[in-house]
């Protein structure tokens, strides 16, 4: 049973669509059901401000879906666009730009749930405070969507860029390998972030006057969550633009595959991680407000060697690349 | 997107070794050593009670990274390796964001700055362990908490410069690369300066202190 | 293209280290997380022994960081030896 | 449900009114399918934004495990409709799809972009106060 060069690239194309949207629903839905849940307790324990719960719920969910549009707009593309000129390589590529973005929008969608329901809650709780939670949200929510812009940044460049001139026998390898990197290394980062930013709409209603030193905490906190999904960019860019010599070798072909994926992999649980730690720090600034320059202290020690593991990845997928 | 980690290189070739000479990141190192020595010239030259701009900028610095270095260490330590801490600190700092100048890039954006700073806060934290526990002590502690636990000891020590160096390093270059990328599909449209200020002044500053306070909680470690 | 068998061991050899890898920073990046966000609770609730907490922390923090030293050591030594 | 209908209203009349607004400058720089492009996915994402709202209510009141499933079936019929225009500007050459998918971002932008001018005037005026 043989295929020609055209039914491969529609076979992928329709897959990776598939999987972009479907694992992109997926994230986002999770992240509503979280806010749905928590807005049904903040409901039920002060039904008054039910006015003021809608109201911010609909807000977040508005940006908690970016990160679904995002994969909305790639898997369309994906379908619906003219592939040009067929090549076998273009269907490892458009398979790869669909598994980084359907990826990579889990955990924005996922983390951007969080501070929407804890600010329900919050609100709830607090209801004079409702202007500025909201606020903190979105920003919380705006900051969880960069690690699915990563992969949708990746997932075009896979899509557009012409790869008809290289090899094909180590290059689909490459190209797989940097789909995965960015978007698993994302969902970490990207739910990591969302616990930090969820932490901060819980402090800002326990405690109204943290409101700038909650949020400063929780942007570091956040940034550096995202370091991880920096990493897997970084090796998603160099597999993409390095050129690797032509070589049937099986070899040759696993190195490439095999750094996406340990970078990828490697990127998850750090950037769960470092979100966790930043949760806890962001949430005793609130209530501790004397010590934030402490806490945010221990809390950088704390993240940056939880990271050391994404970055033995990174030495992995490096050496896999350019020195094997 | 041919430009993507390519460095400008001298290569000498003696005793029949290539040597390779990364000119453009060595130029840049110097440009920062001199504007730090600049700038110390200029916030020591009128010292008074009211402190000027300069030397209010350095008196932060000084004060900042003083208190931390007496909150890891003891008293007397801190007055010996306080200026180490302070002076990594403001170097890697004016590194990261050197970058934001036009025609300049970070020094930090290369492996070999940064492993060498690793290299160096490995060798002076372990050689203020043996000074202060003495060797006996010193060696003894990797052979905790059981005897055939000495290689990996070992290899967790040597792990930690590949971790602090290959952080700083993958931070800024990750950032360098993404603008470039960035700027190359968006034709240089609005976003890059933002992107240029989160990653080279935010992330550097952030990625600065964090490879400083690690440097002092290995010093620390090792006296502990 | 025939696949001989000490080709498809090096090829799984490099597959297998960044399995290795990669798989292996997933515990210990969630372990190590967990871990500094304890010892950033209890200096938030005692933040005057904020210096020994964080000492304490790092302590915690390497060790369960070995098991991702294990993963590297294994994954180099897929890599170099194999 | 008032207060959801007010929120509705405010940024679905804000986001039309600027995307109209953007869309009547390129007409008049001739860049017509920019313009239209806009348009089209800024009256998507106006409706995707209020089918949103009135289904909400409908998440409420159940465990989260249901609410879950029912984001995500409405999450799939709403994005069904946001296809439409993205499926449109790529077969027809009259709409741009850049321009499109900014559209389809413009309720977002609009929201973001509200709360960022609130928080520099409320920066502002405390700054005056003290």
């Amino acid at each position: 049973m043989s295929f020609d060069t055209a039914t491969w690239i529609q076979v992928a194309t329709f897959s990776a669509g598939g999987l972009a949207m479907g694992f992109g629903a997926i994230g986002a839905a999770l992240g509503e059901g979280y806010t749905a849940g928590l807005a049904n307790e903040g409901l039920s324990s002060r039904p008054e401000k039910s006015g003021d719960i809608f109201k911010n719920m609909l807000v977040g969910q508005a940006i908690a879906e970016s990160a679904a549009i995002f994969a909305l707009v790639v898997a369309v593309l994906l379908l619906f666009l003219d592939p040009g000129a067929p090549y076998l390589l273009k269907a490892s590529a458009v398979l790869a730009a669909g598994l980084s973005m359907g990826f990579g929008a889990i955990g924005s969608g996922v983390g951007a749930g969080f501070p929407a329901g804890q600010a329900c809650l919050g609100i709830a709780r607090q209801p004079a405070v409702s202007g500025t939670l909201t606020t903190n949200m979105l920003i919380g929510s705006a900051v969880c969507q960069t690690p699915a812009i990563f992969a949708m940044v990746v997932a075009l460049l896979l899509m557009f860029t012409d790869f008809s001139s290289m090899p094909l026998a180590p290059t689909w390898a490459a190209l797989l390998g940097a789909g995965l990197s960015t978007g698993l290394a994302a969902i970490g980062s990207g739910a990591g972030g969302g616990l930090a930013a969820g932490a901060s709409c819980e402090g800002i209603a326990r405690q109204p006057v943290s409101v700038g030193n909650v949020t400063t905490t929780m942007l570091v906190g956040q940034a550096v969550s995202q370091t991880p999904a920096i990493f897997g960019l970084l090796i998603s860019f160099i597999l993409i633009f390095s050129a690797f010599p032509e070589s049937a070798a099986l070899s040759a072909a696993m190195a490439p595959l095999g750094a996406g994926i340990c970078m990828g992999f490697g990127g998850i649980g750090p950037g769960l991680g470092n979100g966790l730690t930043a949760e806890q720090a962001v949430r005793w600034v609130a209530r501790n407000l004397e010590n934030t320059g402490g806490l945010t202290r221990t809390m950088l020690v704390g993240q940056a060697v939880s990271q050391s593991t994404a970055i033995y990845a990174m030495v992995v997928s490096l050496v896999l690349i350019f020195v094997i | 997107m041919e430009e993507l980690g390519k460095i400008h290189q001298l290569v000498v070739t003696a005793f029949g070794y290539e040597l390779r000479f990364n000119l453009e990141v060595i130029s840049w190192t110097w440009i920062v050593i001199i504007c730090l020595l600049i700038f110390g010239y200029i916030a020591k030259r009128n010292r008074s009670i009211v402190p000027g701009i300069f030397q209010n900028i350095g008196e932060l610095f000084i004060e900042q990274f003083y208190g931390l270095t007496e909150d890891a260490l003891d008293k007397r330590l801190a007055r010996k390796y306080a200026p180490l801490i302070c002076a990594l600190f403001m170097f890697l700092l004016f590194c990261n964001i050197l970058g934001i100048f036009p025609h300049l890039g970070e020094p930090t954006s290369d492996l070999n700055t940064t492993l060498s700073m690793g290299i160096m806060g490995f060798v002076i934290a372990h050689y203020v362990g043996i000074r202060e526990k003495g060797f006996k002590a010193y060696i003894k502690a990797y052979f905790q908490p059981i005897f055939f636990m000495m290689p990996l000891n070992v290899i967790g020590e040597l792990s930690k410069v590949i971790s602090i160096s290959f952080r700083l390093f993958g931070n800024i270059m990750g950032g360098d690369i993404i603008v470039l990328v960035v700027s190359y599909l968006t034709l240089s449209l609005v976003l890059p300066p933002f992107l240029i200020g989160f990653f080279f002044i935010f992330i550097g500053a952030i990625q600065a202190f964090v490879f400083t306070m690690l440097t002092l909680v290995y010093i620390s470690v090792q006296v502990k | 293209m025939a696949i001989e068998g000490a080709e498809l061991v090096k090829a799984a050899s490099l597959l297998g280290a960044g399995l290795a890898m990669g798989l292996g920073a997933i515990g210990p990046g969630v372990g190590e997380g967990l871990v500094g966000s304890k010892a950033c609770e209890a200096i938030g609730k005692n933040p005057g022994e904020a210096g020994l907490l964080t000492r304490t922390m790092l302590v915690g923090q390497a060790v369960s960081e070995s098991t991702g030293i294990y993963s590297l050591v294994v994954a180099l030594l897929l890599l170099f030896v194999v | 449900m008032e207060a959801i209908r007010e929120t509705e209203k405010k940024y679905c009349s804000l986001a039309l009114t600027i995307a109209v607004v953007i869309a009547i400058v390129c007409f008049i720089l001739a860049f017509k399918p920019l313009g239209k492009g806009l348009i089209l996915g800024a009256v998507f994402s106006i409706a995707n934004f209020i089918i949103m709202g009135e289904t909400l209510p409908m998440r409420i009141g159940h465990n989260r495990r249901r609410s879950t499933g029912i984001s995500f079936v409405s999450i799939f019929g709403r994005y069904a409709l946001m296809a439409i225009p993205l499926a449109l500007s790529i077969k027809l050459s009259q709409f741009n799809l850049a321009a499109t998918v900014c559209g389809l971002f413009m309720i977002q932008l609009v929201i973001l972009t509200e709360h960022i001018v609130n928080l520099i005037q409320m920066k502002f005026r405390k700054t005056q106060l003290l």
